[in-house]
């Protein structure tokens, strides 16, 4: 077993299933010869040749319906947005057909295909290549959206949004990209789609996050348990459609709920989730539910990103607080 | 300054507006039967046609997209089809749509507020209606794409008004499809208004037919009127696909005779001069001429085919009136091949309030 | 005083504006001598001239990107998207420009315009024009988000939204155009934005809501009165950013909030207002909060479109079931 | 089949790449000191881009679009265009910017990550980098109608990539320019390659000045390494423009001598030799040649402006580096005219942990 990086095991999962289904194509913008901008697709077109693995012109939209062309003729696209900022040209594709090409031809016409793109910020990367969307698509019914927080879970979530029947917007943390390096058995094994991933058990107070934010979180958990206070800390990791019960149950267990995201607060997947809880598992409830979110305003060009996105502080204090209430 | 590239723009007609021939036919037209197919087709078409108006006037149908006029375009564009092929329309391309297996009560299912509409029992590649305009073009492209990734020697059709070249999707759609040789062919449907725009607010050019020329593509206009122009032009241009030669552009210059929808009223913006104009060269009038001097039709089969078409649609509105309201399940048992848990729980809540709405 | 309808209203506030300020300009698909599809642009062309008032080529994404040249170039931009369903073109230059063109250029480029657009459904339309996309715009930190429930907010809130210095995205609840008629002195008076409008005072529960919603609402309200409930109907009107302070403190005094919106439920706007509610009010709920929203798929076909819109019934129900806890 | 519609493209060319004169130069040309005055921009730009890739490279800078090989059309380009018209860039123009009054010290700031950097001091009117491609395009079409619409005889000039003409932005632009007769140009920088798609992979046109037909309007193509060709062209185009005549689009064909940006390895995707063959007919070189033979320019003047142009870049690096980093209100502060009250509490809760987060 190799240890690898998320992007590493991101490019171990397109290549098994590439073998594996001979349906699946890749596209998007500069994934061929030069392998992504960050070189999630490095090698499969010298391995599955220039027609299952094509670069496409400068076009987001284009990729998007070109994408839901391909899917409706029984192949399997997967598409790379180069970043989540540019996803905007391909929203018209991807709400008015894509989330509901199945649904409003009564499953006459599926399109089981994958649109990958990174995700958030924290690299220093420039405008415009650092959001956070997820909440805007996870609002679009008959969409799934995937965001995986370790390798493992990068190559079984996303084998598992190739394998769906049904589009999958796969987010991958820039930030996580390279990280850590994480043994994977490069097996073809995927993961169940719609669940959450407990990555810490606790007592005291539950966080929900997902994402790179997975790691300020991690270390905001550990630090409190340097004071004794312990964390439950879950990964959403499919982000829509959201497994509620797994949440409510932690929430039964630990009475306090922290939602930590990096995107704007407002009508985020945050909001979402306290919502839910405040009608289904209010009597749980010990304490206000805190969320600690990227601010309602632009990600800032990156002196200041890391002002932007939570910190580790951020999350302590916003965990002490529901404690001592 | 030297030139460095030039381009031009052709233009195909057949049958002048009164049915006469101008120049030679091609080879197709010898074959009355299938020319009879033709124009028993397009009367259909547009009895249903002004069927569908009356039944939305009578509060039995919604809003409804009129295709008066265009018979000639739709019909002979998917007469040039092969029944594999993949049809990509926007929202009143009926008589292609009929041509390929598409029914009269899906029509009326989709515009009377019904998914099940777009449920086709033929021709179930093709794609369903596209609303939001220019979005289409990119299907057409993509599965096109398919296509030469497996090396079939199928083609997408798509349609597009005069009003969607102007949008972004037309011409991505278009350059994607010329730089990768895709066997794809789009044709534009003139009918000089777009809504209540037309077509020179639309756009500066002298032709929609050389915007072709911004993907390196042909293009070409025909008259949208003559169902031969039409047939030859689009016949041509599919070889070309299947032969590997990529995609063609072809504008039909034809005219709304109607209104732009039911819920529109073009009195508001245009000269009834321009459409009592525009009657003298609609399709059927010169295609009809054009059979009776061939001998191939008459008044006597002209009166058995209307009471046939008339027939047809009633059995059609018949169905379709008789088709019962799907359940509140209908909402959500699509969305996705499995239904997430609170997606379920959603849909069983929604049983308990059917039809609460107010009407 | 005249009795006018919302849609005329709307008509009497560009008419009004237009003719005190000479840089509003009006565009949009069919706006000009077809006077909108709804005709809430009706004579605007004929009286202010084709140069103020035109009539653009078909696309919404050139709609915005033109607007924010004009808007920049110190004019104020009314641009009028013909359905919500079709803003999708457009999110690229609302979002990555729009939003944050002040921002970024820290307050050297600002603009000054209006989107508006039809919103939501009830009127039998076809396909894709009966979107209900507030949560989607009120995201996207930058912009204001507003939605007008009657023909004299319409008038007051519109004129407040083109007087605005900066991008407002102005939602026309389609249903309600021509449902009544109300008298409007058309003096060129606005109304302020960014607060809520109280519809109704009441004891035993908060109703939030906005738009068309507010119709089946307050039939609900009346006839829960009847036996004795009494509801407080809130208005939420600026749709983001929100007035939480008239949420938190009605809910202070009924201990109660049941949010009603027509969009999807996943990452609406009732889910911000209920997770901001349990960070900040959650000692002052007596019971879990409820969303009464549309379900989490498509807007269906019309034949069942009174089967996604929450009924009288579905709010009666909601508001009872939070009175019984 | 007739030809109903003829165009063509013209290309446009008056120093080759040793700085020989092919044709009679255009009048601006006899004004020396405007020549000398556009070559020490030039040179001063090409200073600027090492220094700016050495910054990154050092880790005092973030990612950064290199401009080597652009200069003659950036540079040219602005110098056609008065001080009130309106220009809008990608994010690599900065030749065009730097004639405009944009500081180097603005473009180390924005790429440095500070907002700051889009607050220029003069050309205020001016749009600042537009990151998402294509989207551009529309404001110079919106900023050429208020011209219009007001009736200044001013124009917008936008840049726009060979990559970005994939965009539908780019043909919606084109086409609303055409329809209104806006006075808008278009450059088009064909640099042959988007990051590593190249021009070939990206359209089937024999040349991008042609996908102005596709909108009616002029489409032209220069050498966009010749900036006396550049000038000349933009310069007539802007003067159709402020009569009334309508936008242009001009294609200037030139080379990226560089990396896509300093995040980017060419070396992945092309050859060496291509690189190296373009170097020869990179636009400095004529140009110094060209001033050389006209005796306006000598080794010694060179010597001087190379010392004279560090010493400017090495004034706006230290700026740039002594800049403090914005607090953390900058994120707050011009995100509306007025705060809403939320975002002023979001604002105070962020100065508490100014700094707290990982770096
Ligand atoms: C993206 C989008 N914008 C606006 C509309 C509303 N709309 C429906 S049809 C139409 C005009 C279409 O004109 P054209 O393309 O010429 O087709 P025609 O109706 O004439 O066949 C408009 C503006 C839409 N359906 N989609
Ligand atoms: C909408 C959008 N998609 C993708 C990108 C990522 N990207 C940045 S530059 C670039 C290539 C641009 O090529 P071209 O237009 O030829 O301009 P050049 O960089 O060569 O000057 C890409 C794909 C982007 N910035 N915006
Ligand atoms: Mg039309
Ligand atoms: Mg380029």
């Amino acid at each position: 077993m190799a240890k690898v990086t998320m992007i590493e095991a991101i490019n171990r999962a397109h290549a098994w299933e590439m073998a594996h289904d001979s349906t699946v194509v890749v596209l998007g913008e500069d994934i061929g010869i030069n392998g992504g901008v960050f070189r999630a697709t490095a090698g499969l077109q010298e391995k599955f040749g220039t027609e299952r693995v094509q670069d496409t012109p400068l076009a987001e939209g284009m990729i998007a319906g070109m994408s839901i062309g391909l899917a409706a003729q029984g192949l399997r696209p997967i598409a790379e947005i180069q970043f989540m900022g540019f996803i905007y040209p391909a929203m018209d594709q991807i709400a008015n057909h894509m989330a509901r090409m199945r649904h409003r031809t009564r499953g006459r016409i599926t399109l089981p295909l994958v649109m990958r793109m990174p995700h958030g910020g924290g690299i220093h990367a420039p405008e415009h290549h650092s959001e956070s969307l997820e909440a805007m698509l996870a609002h679009h019914p008959g969409l799934r959206v995937v965001c995986p927080s370790s390798p493992a879970r990068a190559y079984g979530l996303l084998l598992a949004a190739i394998r769906d029947p049904d589009p999958v917007m796969f987010l991958e943390p820039v930030r996580l990209y390279r990280l850590v390096r994480q043994e994977i058995a490069d097996d073809g094994q995927a993961l169940p789609l719609d669940v959450c991933y407990r990555l810490r058990e606790g007592n005291d107070a539950t966080i929900v996050t997902w994402g790179a934010m997975t790691f300020e979180t991690l270390r905001a958990a550990d630090q409190l348990q340097k004071d004794g206070v312990s964390c439950e800390v879950i990964d959403l990791a499919t982000l829509s459609p959201i497994d509620h019960d797994t949440i409510l149950e932690s929430v039964a267990k630990t009475g306090r709920l922290i939602i930590v995201h990096e995107a704007a607060r407002n009508c985020g997947i945050g909001a979402e989730i306290a919502a839910t809880v405040a009608e289904h598992g209010l009597y749980d409830l010990q304490a206000p539910i805190k969320r600690v979110t990227g601010y309602d305003t632009p990600m800032p060009l990156f002196r200041l990103e890391y002002d932007y996105i939570p910190s580790v502080a951020r999350i302590i204090d916003a965990v002490r607080d529901t404690l001592t209430e | 300054m030297k030139t460095i590239a030039e381009f031009e723009v052709k233009y195909c007609q057949f049958l002048d507006a009164d049915g006469k021939a101008v120049g030679k036919l091609p080879p197709f037209t010898q074959d009355a039967a299938e020319l009879v197919k033709m124009y028993r087709l397009m009367t259909l078409v547009r009895t249903f046609d002004t069927k569908a108006i009356n039944l939305q006037r009578t509060g039995k149908l919604g809003t409804y997209a009129s295709c008066l006029g265009h018979e000639a375009t739709h019909v002979g564009a998917a007469a040039a089809m092969r029944s594999d092929d993949v049809l990509v329309p926007v929202y009143r391309e009926y008589g292609a749509q009929f041509w390929r297996g598409v029914t009269m009560t899906d029509v009326l299912l989709y515009w009377g507020g019904d998914e099940r509409g777009n449920d086709f029992k033929e021709s179930r590649q093709d794609f369903a209606w596209s609303v939001p305009i220019g979005s289409q073009m990119l299907h057409a492209a993509g599965a096109a794409m398919a296509m030469k990734i497996r090396g079939e020697t199928r083609c997408a059709l798509a349609f597009i008004g005069d009003g969607g070249t102007s949008q972004g999707a037309f011409y991505e759609a278009m350059n994607l499809a010329g730089a990768r040789a895709l066997p794809a062919i789009f044709v534009i449907v003139n009918n000089k208004w777009a809504i209540s725009v037309p077509i020179e607010d639309q756009t500066a050019t002298a032709t929609l037919a050389q915007k072709a020329i911004a993907a390196g593509i042909p293009g070409v206009q025909v008259d949208g009127n003559d169902i031969f122009a039409v047939r030859h032009t689009v016949a041509e241009a599919i070889a070309a696909a299947r032969d590997g030669k990529g995609p063609t552009v072809i504008e039909a210059v034809t005219y709304r005779l109607s209104d732009h929808t039911t819920a529109d009223d073009a009195t508001r913006y245009r000269k009834e001069h321009e459409v009592k104009d525009a009657w003298k060269s609609e399709p059927l009038l010169r295609f009809r001429a054009y059979l009776k001097s061939t001998g191939a039709w008459d008044d006597a089969r002209e009166e058995t085919l209307k009471a046939e078409c008339a027939g047809l649609v009633d059995a059609a509105v018949e169905e379709y009136l008789h088709t019962p309201k799907q359940s509140t399940d209908a909402m959500f048992d699509f969305l996705f091949a499995r239904l997430p848990k609170s997606t379920r729980e959603q849909r069983d809540a929604a049983r308990r309030y059917a039809s609460s709405g107010a009407h």
